[in-house]
């Protein structure tokens, strides 16, 4: 036996860097950014930076696990119930008199539970997530209100509302984005860095070869759904704390903001394909063109506009680029053709 | 039966059913979801009439009853015929919302537009909107979720920006017109009827028109349809046209209905069409479920959240049961399902 | 252009490329009304691709297509049906959520009254389809649930109900039980005779032999040339198709066989089998041979830990290894290799760095981070050794042939040094000259001391192969033969052993 | 508390004039017909006085997304912001940030906890509101029977006060009169319409409904209009003069009340430029003048006060345009 070697890529490294569309997203955001910077009044000043990633933290919160999640092609639409859900549970307890860290604490405990019913559901039971979860969509908003009903709950402490509001020195940044890159850190080496992370990538391009090959594909469905709810509850402490408000409709429709931004970062709806810088990076350019666009004094209608033509066309660019390089090679084909061509009797007498 | 034993030993599957035709009807028709579902419904109508008869027995309850799930039936229906497809449509919220103001303009400039115009000229926009829809993911090979998100977005953000922060009421807006939203038929909506006309037509169009069928096919197995030779791309616009063409009529609907319009109108009622098609037995992935089915699980939703206060459960916990109510929707067909698969291993054991 | 003016098909010259693939340089073909034509080559040698080309599923670069003496050019498998072509494609291409009616008529519905369906005349006409193919299907029933068998018998239904002119049947074969194959061959015989022109691939040499009037051979996406079946022989068209000679199709070496490995006692699953015990030692190759559909892929399957099972044991080497835990069987020192090779076998948009590493993954971490270094280092040396043909480690899996493809598999699980190998079908859809590499590789695996359990439709291959035999029927394991023992008619009689019906059936 | 924003540096401006006077309205929500009259009044307020007026909102009454517009408010540096809180508490943080950048924070129609603002143009007193309404239908009904109350969202702060001084008031002064619930409409038609509808079924003796709020009383009227309770079931509330009229001429509601919201818009306006003058602090005792509407006090807890609210009936509501 010839001892055969391999090349370990077919194209270099910056290639292969450049062909992504996170690539094409860290893009857009750099350029959104360089040109409110020196376009748009105010923009510059530390205090938007501050605002915008105060504004995104849920939705960032949020887009990790459900990056995960939409990875092995399954999706979870509850994420803003939960939200709302971890917000009342919160709300309830510090309105009876509970301590804040007992009832933060709690308030996770639901997260976490709201993700194993999620994760039951679709992992072992076998059901669709994309019905589960519109299910629990309402389920966990019914309770969330059910249990506040008429009333907010707004006497949280000083010192814990705070939190979400303080920056770092003079750079305006929050604090609390210290959390974030935490988690992030242990996404990314979760999702990109570890034989687990390989195994959400084999469960969403084939389930079946996966468990095959030993993948516990249950056990990862449930997992990444339990990481949706904690974080999910994570979001819904930060987002009470921060509006200082608990109420049973908090955070309504924001799953639609967090999927359309994992979708916008390069995530593939249909799972095995997308990574977290981009998410990370498409979360970010949504925040900043919203913040660029509402100084420049545009109205929601148009800013919703102008998110909703980018998702689309940034899915429809690959199937563009894609349409592209078929016309072009279909000119190619026509000249082909015209060449003569070797007939069977002239092959076959070989 | 007539068979001989050595002929049944060779069969390798299940024997050509010998039952007659209206017993097999019957059986069908008994084992169907629809059956299922249009009985939790009765249950939930006859409960909340026993509390308080008014809620049936009254003229104004039995006319509510009716059209409250009116809008809903019929985005229910469109929906149906996308998820049918394996493609799902959140854009219809919007459709329905521009499709409303539009109503409303129009008869601020037309007063004297015949309402029959008005029906048609809604359902025509929505087809326009649906036709963006399913251009761009039959041609452009995207998904439907990411797509009809990116539209609701968009379309949305249109009413919006046409609409700005105006509303237009029913004093602008022909009395003829906004009789329909109560006019009634021997004691049954008008709106309820179209509605019911509507629903029965798209049910029937997908059990027996060729390209009905071609529907469930291109769900069932997008790629053996293209092998097939079926017209996939064509199939799925249509879907999405008519999709987009009954929320544009639910939208004229809404006006007639409500009498007000402003740019919020419909916001959030895609995820209820979604509902509504998964409670009456859809299924989510494509290739089986009724339209019949979609609309009576419309009329299940919509009525349980007029019927719980009636029993006693407040407002506040409606939303939690409907949840529940989906959830256990999609338990029971699972349920079935697993219970299918396994009669049919058995028929191929015992041949 | 030398060829009669009469052909029903003819290519000439046609090529195709997906991206940097060269599926097909240049492939020709020439198909007479009223014949069988037989397309062989070894895997990957472009004849699915050529057979789609026909079909309109694949627009050609280059090169010319006629039928019955017209240019033609397909844009879309529903412009080749219309110009009566009909294709049964190598992997079935069914609705499992439609009645198998349905399935057949799809498209073409038998319209009644107001251009409505009409389902009862349609249930007759497929039950009439059915008759004539002996076979014995309730029109109503969904395809879902039909076994792979079943779903190829609509397949062929369909394709006879469209009245085509040209009939291609990619490996409709591979699938099939001798007597469904039989029967198959009635029906394509009866075609052919009433003018048609069938076009018929598949990789077993007998059924050319036995079904068709002239072959054509492919290798590398070329045409090679094209015989009358009277006038070639096996020899030859090996030759022409491997461009080599093949030696020994099954090298089996000697070996010493030592401790159990595996040991299964009372396996049972309802409606699957039943009471299922056998074992197998170091070194030893144990067949498991049956008739399609018998259950020796579940049993496998059961015995690995993917499918569940109601009672009974399996244990390796003394241990218990747990039920339903695939991740158990492995770290017993199992490895299996499916007979999908494509849904189950690997992950294809997997690159082949990824798919070798799959299993070994989790051992190649370091503090719990895996590179994609360590993943292309630890890999290397097993792509080569069993000589996979790619550009590079990070290339798709599902750019490369079937054989190449099965070898990926095969490397994935060697990788993790098992004591036992579990392959089924593992030269199902390969051609002859992989097939004698894999078959050497199985064998050299079992001298070095490793148990396998190799599950075959193919005689041959168990009966050259086998140290041992075990024959499943319905479910049971009928025979336990030794290679001595086993010979195809004691093969056979225990594989259609169990019941009297049965046994007159087959 | 120490809200340590890293920015209070850059933006202490104070009262000083040298910076052109910006004004920015943030309703409750866009496509309000109410606040599109209080706002009408407050652009011409601010265009009178040569500032540059902005009327920035959500699309659904929720605080969430007010904040965002009070954050580019500050952002931008405005002179002044003019609210209407959708949560008394939840926009409180970004008020806070707002103020320290500099920007003068005035509420109207709805107001946040004191210590968010630095004035509050009320429209009427809340027991004034609330006892126009039930006293107006206590003699609707003959005093005695079951009603209800339709109002806005569960949260709102003004129709919880209000709903609770009524609570008060007709335990005091109607003891015949039952109210047998309490429904939210959500300030949205179409919910507050369906609302409407459940409530005559659930409750048949039902002879009255009370809906504080604009988009409820519409709604409720127009179920109304076309139903049997017609001229049974009496309604009244707060309500547009161009809303009700229909109903007031159909006979299905007899009196409803309302402020005038120009008036009010135009009051905010001035209170607003006052402050970012300097001209006024927003303590109790600051006078200020708001153009034709005269001069105003500011009175206990910076609140400055419209007025009574009025009725509108067959008689006068042909003389109201908004
Ligand atoms: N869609 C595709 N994209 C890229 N490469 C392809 C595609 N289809 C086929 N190929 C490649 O083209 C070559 C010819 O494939 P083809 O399926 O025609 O072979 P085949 O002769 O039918 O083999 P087999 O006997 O295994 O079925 C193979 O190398 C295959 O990997
Ligand atoms: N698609 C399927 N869905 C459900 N059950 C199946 C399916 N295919 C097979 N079975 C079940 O498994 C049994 C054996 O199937 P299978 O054809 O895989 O057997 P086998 O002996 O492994 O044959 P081979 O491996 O040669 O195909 C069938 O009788 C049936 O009960
Ligand atoms: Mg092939
Ligand atoms: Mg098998």
């Amino acid at each position: 036996m010839s001892e055969r070697t391999y090349p370990s890529y077919t194209h270099p490294l910056w290639r292969r860097l450049l062909i992504g569309r996170e690539a094409g997203v860290i893009a857009l955001l750099v350029i959104i950014w360089l040109y409110g910077y020196s376009n748009i009044p105010y923009f510059g000043d530390t205090l938007t930076l501050t605002y915008i990633l105060v504004d995104m933290t849920t939705v960032l919160l949020i887009a990790l696990p459900m990056t995960l999640v939409i990875v092995t092609g399954e999706i979870d639409l509850s994420v803003a119930s939960v939200v709302g859900l971890s917000s009342a549970v919160l709300g309830l307890l510090v309105q009876h008199g509970v301590g804040m860290p007992l009832a933060c604490l709690t308030a996770l405990v639901t997260g976490v539970i709201c993700g194993v019913v999620n994760g039951f559901l679709v992992a072992y039971v076998g059901l669709p997530s994309l019905a589960v979860t519109i299910g629990t969509l309402a389920l966990y908003r019914g309770i969330a209100v059910g249990l506040l009903g008429t009333t907010a709950v707004t006497d949280f402490p000083a010192n814990w509302t705070e939190l979400t509001s303080r920056v770092l020195g003079s750079s305006g940044i929050p604090t609390f984005m210290m959390v974030f890159v935490v988690l992030a850190a242990i996404f990314i080496a979760l999702l990109h860095f570890s034989p687990f992370g390989r195994g959400i990538y084999d469960i969403g391009l084939s389930p079946e070869a996966a468990e095959f090959t030993g993948v516990n594909v249950q056990r990862t469905k449930m997992i990444l759904f339990v990481l949706t709810g904690t974080l999910s509850a994570l979001a819904g402490i930060f987002y009470t704390l921060r509006f200082g408000s608990a109420r049973g409709d908090n955070a309504t429709g924001l799953e639609l903001q967090v999927i359309a931004a994992v979708l916008l970062g390069g995530v593939s709806i249909f799972g095995g394909r997308g990574k977290l810088p981009g998410v990370i990076a498409g979360v970010l350019l949504i925040g900043a063109l919203s913040s660029a666009l509402r100084l420049e004094g545009v109205t929601v209608n148009v800013i919703n506009i102008i998110i909703g033509l980018l998702l689309v066309l940034s899915v429809l660019s690959t199937s563009l680029l894609a349409w592209v390089s078929d016309i072009r090679g279909s000119r190619a084909r026509r000249h082909r053709v015209q060449r003569p061509t070797p007939t069977p009797s002239s092959v076959s007498s070989q | 039966m007539t068979h001989t034993t050595t002929d049944e030993g060779t069969a390798l599957l299940l024997e050509p059913s010998a039952l007659p035709a209206r017993t097999r009807l019957l059986k069908t028709l008994l084992r169907s979801r629809e059956l299922s579902v249009a009985i939790v419904l009765l249950i939930v109508v006859a409960a909340a009439a026993i509390k308080s008869p008014d809620f049936v027995v009254s003229s104004d309850g039995w006319r509510d009853l009716l059209l409250t799930p009116t809008i809903l039936l019929l985005l229910a229906a469109g929906q149906t015929v996308v998820i049918i497809t394996r493609n799902v449509d959140l854009s219809v919220g919007s459709i329905l919302g521009l499709s409303a103001w539009l109503t409303g303009e129009l008869f601020m400039a037309h007063p004297g537009l015949p309402p029959v115009l008005a029906f048609v000229i809604g359902s025509a926009a929505g087809a326009g909107l649906g036709l963006i829809n399913g251009v761009v993911v039959a041609y452009g090979k995207v998904p439907a979720l990411v797509i009809t998100l990116g539209t609701q977005y968009i379309f949305r953000g249109i009413v919006l920006t046409w609409a700005g922060s105006s509303l237009i009421s029913a004093s602008q807006m022909p009395d003829r017109f906004l009789k329909l939203g109560t006019a009634q038929i021997f004691t049954i909506p008008v709106l309820f009827i179209i509605a019911m006309v509507i629903v029965v037509a798209v049910g029937y169009y997908l059990q027996t028109a060729r390209s009905g069928r071609e529907l469930y096919a291109v769900g069932s197995d997008p790629e053996a349809a293209v092998l097939y030779g079926l017209p996939v791309n064509r199939r799925v616009v249509g879907a999405f046209i008519l999709s987009g063409a009954l929320a544009g009529l639910a939208g004229v609907v809404f006006a007639a209905r409500y009498g007000t319009v402003n740019s919020s109108a419909g916001t959030g009622i895609e995820f209820q069409a979604v509902a509504a098609a998964v409670v009456g037995g859809v299924a989510i992935f494509g290739g089986s479920g009724t339209a019949w089915g979609a609309a009576i699980g419309a009329g299940l939703l919509m009525t349980i959240n007029s019927a719980l206060p009636m029993v006693g459960i407040s407002d506040f916990w409606q939303q939690a049961l409907v949840g529940a109510l989906i959830i256990a929707a999609i338990v029971l067909d699972r349920v079935l399902a697993a219970r299918q698969a396994r009669k049919l291993i058995e028929a191929r054991d015992e041949s | 252009m030398d060829s009669p003016p009469q052909a029903a098909l003819q290519l000439a010259g046609v090529s195709k490329n997906f991206g940097p693939v060269a599926a097909l340089r240049s492939g020709s073909l020439t198909v007479q009304p009223g014949s069988i034509h037989a397309l062989v080559g070894e895997n990957g040698a472009g004849k699915s691709t050529l057979v789609k080309i026909v079909a309109g599923v694949h627009r050609r670069d280059g090169g010319d297509f006629f039928l019955d003496g017209q240019a033609v050019d397909f844009g879309s498998t529903a412009e080749s049906k219309a110009a009566g072509i009909a294709v049964i494609y190598q992997e079935p291409t069914l609705f499992p959520d439609l009645s198998v009616t349905e399935n057949i008529f799809m498209g073409r519905q038998i319209l009644g009254r107001m251009r409505r369906i009409d389902k009862a005349t349609m249930y007759r006409e497929a039950g009439k389809l059915f008759q004539g193919l002996g076979v014995h299907i309730d029109p109503r029933r969904p395809a879902l649930g039909l076994s792979i068998a079943d779903q190829q018998i609509i397949e062929i239904a369909k394709a006879i109900s469209l009245d085509a002119k040209v009939l291609i049947m990619d490996e409709p074969t591979a699938a099939l039980s001798g007597v469904e194959v039989e029967r198959l061959f009635t029906v394509a015989r009866r075609l052919r005779d009433e003018g048609r022109a069938l076009v018929f691939i598949s990789h077993r040499f007998d059924e050319v032999f036995d079904l068709c009037d002239a072959v054509t051979v492919m290798r590398d996406g070329s045409y090679i040339g094209t015989r009358p079946i009277a006038e070639t022989t096996v020899t030859e068209m090996v030759n022409l198709m491997v461009g080599r000679e093949v030696a020994d199709l099954f090298p089996k070496q000697d070996t010493d066989i030592g401790d159990v490995v595996l040991k299964v006692e009372g396996l049972q699953s309802a409606g699957v089998f039943h009471d299922v015990s056998f074992t197998v030692r170091r070194g030893e190759i144990v067949g498991l041979a049956g008739l399609v559909g018998a259950g020796r892929s579940e049993i496998a399957r059961a015995v690995f830990g993917v499918d569940r099972y109601d009672s009974g044991t399996v244990s390796m080497s003394g241990t218990a290894v747990p039920a339903r835990n695939p991740r158990a069987a492995i770290r017993s020192g199992m490895a299996f290799i499916p007979e999908d090779r494509r849904k189950q076998g690997l992950v294809t948009d997997a690159s082949v760095a990824e798919n070798i590493a799959g299993v070994i993954r989790r051992g190649l971490a370091k503090g719990g981070l895996l590179t994609k270094a360590q993943e292309n280092r630890a890999v290397a040396p097993w792509a080569a050794r069993l000589e996979v043909k790619t550009s590079s480690l990070d290339a798709p899996a599902k750019t490369m042939s079937g054989g190449n493809q099965q070898k990926v598999v095969i490397a994935k699980w060697l990788a993790t040094k098992p004591d036992l190998l579990i392959i089924d079908e593992p030269t199902r859809g390969i051609d002859v000259g992989t097939k004698s590499e894999v078959h050497r590789l199985l064998s050299e695996l079992a001298g070095q001391g490793l148990a396998i359990l190799m599950i075959s439709s193919e005689l041959p291959e168990v009966l050259g192969m086998a140290d041992r035999v075990l024959v499943v029927s319905e479910g049971r394991l009928t025979a336990d033969l030794t290679r001595e023992q086993a010979t195809p008619e004691t093969v056979m009689h225990a594989a259609t052993a169990s019941s009297g019906s049965q046994e007159m059936a087959r | 508390g120490k809200a340590d924003t890293g920015t209070s540096s850059d933006g202490e401006s104070g009262g000083s004039g040298d910076k052109p006077l910006s004004i920015v309205f943030l309703p409750k929500n866009l496509g309000n017909p109410y606040f599109d009259a209080s706002d009408a009044g407050g652009k011409k307020a601010v265009e009178a006085l040569g500032g540059t007026f902005s009327e920035v909102g959500p699309q659904t009454a929720s605080p969430d997304a007010q904040v965002q517009y009070i954050n580019t408010a500050a952002q931008q540096h405005a002179s002044a912001i003019v609210l209407s809180a959708n949560d008394p508490k939840a926009v409180g943080s970004a008020l806070t940030q707002a103020k320290s950048s500099g920007t003068k924070i005035v509420t109207f129609d709805s107001d946040t906890e004191a210590q968010y603002r630095d004035l509050f143009v009320n429209q009427a007193s809340p027991e004034g509101i609330a006892k126009a309404q039930v006293d107006g239908l206590a003699e609707q009904i003959g005093d005695s029977g079951e009603i209800a109350i339709l109002s806005a969202s569960a949260n709102a702060t003004n129709q919880n006060a209000w709903i609770d001084l009524m609570k008060k008031d007709l335990q005091a002064d109607h003891p015949d009169i039952k109210l047998v619930d309490t429904v939210y409409g959500n300030d949205d038609d179409q919910t507050s319409f369906d609302k409407t509808a459940a409530l005559l079924k659930n409750h048949p003796n039902l002879k009255g409904i009370i809906s504080p709020t604009t988009v409820g009383i519409a709604a409720a009227a127009r179920y109304l209009s076309t139903s049997k309770s017609k001229g049974k079931v009496a309604l009244t509330g707060l309500g547009t003069p161009n809303q009700m009229r229909k109903f007031v001429e159909d006979g299905t509601v007899t009196e409803f009340y309302l402020w005038n919201p120009t008036d009010l818009g135009t009051l905010a306006a001035y209170a607003a430029a006052a402050l970012a003058n300097g001209e006024i602090t927003g303590k109790e005792g600051d006078k200020f003048t708001a153009g034709d509407l005269g001069d105003y006090t500011v009175g206990a807890d910076n609140t400055v006060l419209l007025g009574d609210p009025t009725g509108f009936n067959k008689d006068n509501i042909g003389d109201f345009d908004f």
